[in-house]
């Protein structure tokens, strides 16, 4: 495991940020979660536009404000400071979640501690004796976006697969993640478990499989691997 | 000659008794109304539940009510904070009491409240330990969960601007939770930047009809809004986000 | 019957309504039924504030507009041209009638069929067949606001009581009715019937039982009849 | 670029197929989208079910509607009216389906079908005929009647003004059941007096935001208002409110 694991390509969180943003269309609504989900932002491209929501009551959401700029008011939902675009609507936190709830998002990007194969989300709990459980809008989200992204490190830094049979932390939503972007490869949530959409480098299904301990389909082959 | 204003913040708590069930507006501090908890910490009352999105930031407002013992209760999505420090150490002391809602359920059961709903079916939270005793059913090939009204003795909202009838505009995204916690409580005491004349308030444009709301009091520019760093949210390890970007353990609140 | 009925003393409807406006204090939201409940409107003291809702998406209802200054936008409940006040909010029918709902309305005034003294309330039906049926908002405001006054006469027009045991006409509302304003005298519903709280001119106790075939309260004695 | 204009009404209504569920926005004319009603004649969708509060006013718009025997069924709260003769004529020759919904009911219900709720409990209507056959059920003292969401393939409403993405504000009480219906139905396509340019909408005032919708047309101002007379409501008896003053059997509608 340790051998297979030094020769796996691991994409940078940067890069894994700009290939999810490639999988956005113009004109979508999208909710990205607070932490690395935020990173998508930055990559979007400039000459599209593409309506960030933000749980606390705004569509058309902009940037972080320059310095000096900060207006206390206006924030998301990490509760850093950001602006408004031309084209916002700001709505209450019924409306807001109305909207989630509603399936009137395209896509949302989520973070995760573990994915299992029928597309179980666990994101907002360890479970942990003695923790302070705090939940948010994750459980909304999970549930109410058309297309609900995971973006996540395949392995925790113990080298356990976040990708899993079966969650054994609790769990955010049912089988509602349609797809989880990791440093290593791209995985679709099938009726067949996870099917391998993109593998990064020179990373294969068997060593996918072989990391995460899951029997894996093969759907790479469907024409976006360079050589096939 | 309807005038739902009143002098100070002091009149505008009065009357609130040992027990009550306190919304306070607010995402983080967004829409927190800190001047009404300051004025409700020098009232005095006592064995409170308290109703918001978090469970207080830094030593003001809600976390300086906590501070203080008085809040028996909190009901809340996301109490945990890199700033929550005084919520972390009374609930890790068994001193105060957590009931954890999802956001949107939170939401939407404050404003089931407000409208007169007695129960719906929810989808968020289904299949998870937060829908745990609750009644499940499913509609239409999807499982739901019934979920109840939330509804409060006190709403303690902060707005932006208001007039005399207690007409409400509020600013971006500071209006949050105040409408529909205006909407869900008997009595609605509203803090705004300004109050304004009759009729300088486009219609259209009203966010909170006067209808919900029972006393105004300006209390001008929020000056601890300046003090407050904007560092924001926390991961789930509770650090504060911008050294959480590399944990992986990101979560919404 | 005939007899009494002639003796018995009828206020006029505009008197009613000025009745009415009399019991509706400062500060009071109200919404007032279309047809004769809108005549209240007139009687409302001008010096004071009371706040007029319409279901149809508007808090602070002004009266009609002049001639030539009809705005096909602004309309009431019963699709009337109407103005909007200083400090008038407009909202959707869902907040509406969340509002009404809610139970946020310190008054609505309506018509009636007929009241039980149960204080349930028939006024969207006869049932007659061959009728077409409609309701609007009718069961809403029933049930809705915090005091539910009708306003009717108290006979038909072939002398039948609008006051009875058990309404057999379609329910709007179950135990609804907190107050019947009459041509002859003012109703209370209380746990035990009606309670005439005020018989108009020379109208008795006795005679409105006999009209209406009902036990009733005399609640009248309690400080409002002169000589008493 | 996001851009949700389209350059004429058929356009807006291309693709409506039969048997399609449209809710049309309205009540009685105020907010009414007659130009789309006219443009859905033209294209010919038949075996329609239409959700609409009234069941439509003279001959313009719904009544037209109507009159060309394009619908099956209409869910409504109030069709009888004075000048509703077009339906009152389908009615009683058997020749339209008709579901009576309490206003509030069908307005909580096409909200709920934007929202994701499942299903509520109402207290209107209980004890009622409107409530027959509902799951009743008693909550803190009260009886509910369950009620489930109503949703549509389409709405057509009728706003003021509205910019690329499809923000949109209303003009006084024509706002009625569009943010609602624009929310609850799977396309939904608006009719503007004006359309302006992004960023020309105060983000505070936006009613609709963009993301409900998904076409817009401009109208320009809106002709037919002017031809129809004012005269409103009606009585029980069907007749003009302004003789059903006398005849104490006024409901609302």
């Amino acid at each position: 495991m340790t051998e297979t694991a030094t020769t796996a390509t691991r994409i940078p969180r940067e890069q894994l940020a700009a290939r999810i943003a490639q999988d956005i269309p113009e004109g979508s609504y999208v909710n990205l979660g607070i932490g690395a989900p935020t990173l998508v932002a930055d990559y979007l491209p400039e000459d599209q536009e593409i309506i960030l929501h933000t749980e606390n009551g705004m569509l058309g959401m902009g940037p972080s404000p320059v310095a000096g700029e900060i207006d206390p008011d206006l924030i998301n939902a990490g509760k850093q400071p950001v602006t408004a675009l031309a084209g916002a609507a700001y709505f209450h936190h019924a409306d807001s979640f109305g909207m989630m709830r509603g399936g009137h998002l395209d896509v949302c990007v989520l973070g995760a501690f573990q994915v299992s194969q029928g597309g179980d989300l666990a994101n907002w709990s360890t479970g942990a004796p003695g923790a302070i459980p705090a939940v948010g809008g994750a459980m909304d989200l999970a549930i109410g976006a058309k297309n609900v992204y995971v973006m996540t490190d395949l392995l925790t830094k113990t080298g356990e697969s976040k990708l899993v049979e079966a969650c054994t932390y609790p769990l955010t939503g049912v089988g509602c993640v349609t797809r989880v972007y990791t440093d290593h490869a791209v995985f679709d949530v099938t009726p067949d478990g996870f099917a391998v959409r993109e593998a990064f480098g020179d990373n294969t299904v068997e060593l996918l499989a072989e990391l995460t301990g899951l029997k894996l389909v093969d759907a790479s082959s469907r024409g976006i691997r360079e050589g096939e | 000659m309807i005038d739902k204003t009143v002098g100070s913040v002091e009149e505008a708590v009065a009357g609130i008794r040992d027990g009550a069930t306190i919304m306070i507006g607010g995402f983080g501090r967004a829409g927190q109304p800190v001047e009404l908890i300051d004025a409700l910490i020098a009232q005095g009352a006592n064995d409170l539940t308290i109703i918001n999105n978090n469970a207080g930031n830094g030593d003001v407002g809600l976390a300086a009510l906590l501070a203080k013992k008085r809040v028996r209760k909190i009901l809340c999505s996301f109490p945990r904070q890199h700033d929550s420090w005084v919520f972390d150490g009374l609930y890790r002391a068994g001193e105060i009491e957590l009931e954890l809602v999802p956001q949107g359920n939170l939401a939407e059961r404050i404003r089931a409240a407000g409208a007169g709903i007695g129960a719906f079916f929810s989808p968020t939270g289904v299949g998870t330990q937060l829908a745990e005793g609750k009644e499940i059913r499913e509609i239409d090939g999807r499982s739901y969960a019934l979920e109840y009204p939330i509804k409060a003795d006190y709403a303690l909202v902060s707005a932006y601007r208001a007039d005399r009838w207690g007409n409400l505009v509020y600013r971006e995204t500071a209006r949050n939770f105040g409408p529909i916690m205006a909407a869900a409580a008997t009595t609605t005491i509203v803090q705004v930047d300004e109050l304004v004349p009759l009729g300088s308030l486009d219609p259209e444009s009203v966010v909170t009809p006067g209808i919900f709301v029972d006393r105004v009091v300006a209390v001008g520019e929020r000056g601890w809004l300046d003090a407050g760093a904007f560092v924001g949210g926390v991961d789930i390890e509770g650090r504060p986000l911008a050294g959480a970007a590399a944990s992986g353990t990101e979560i919404d609140q």
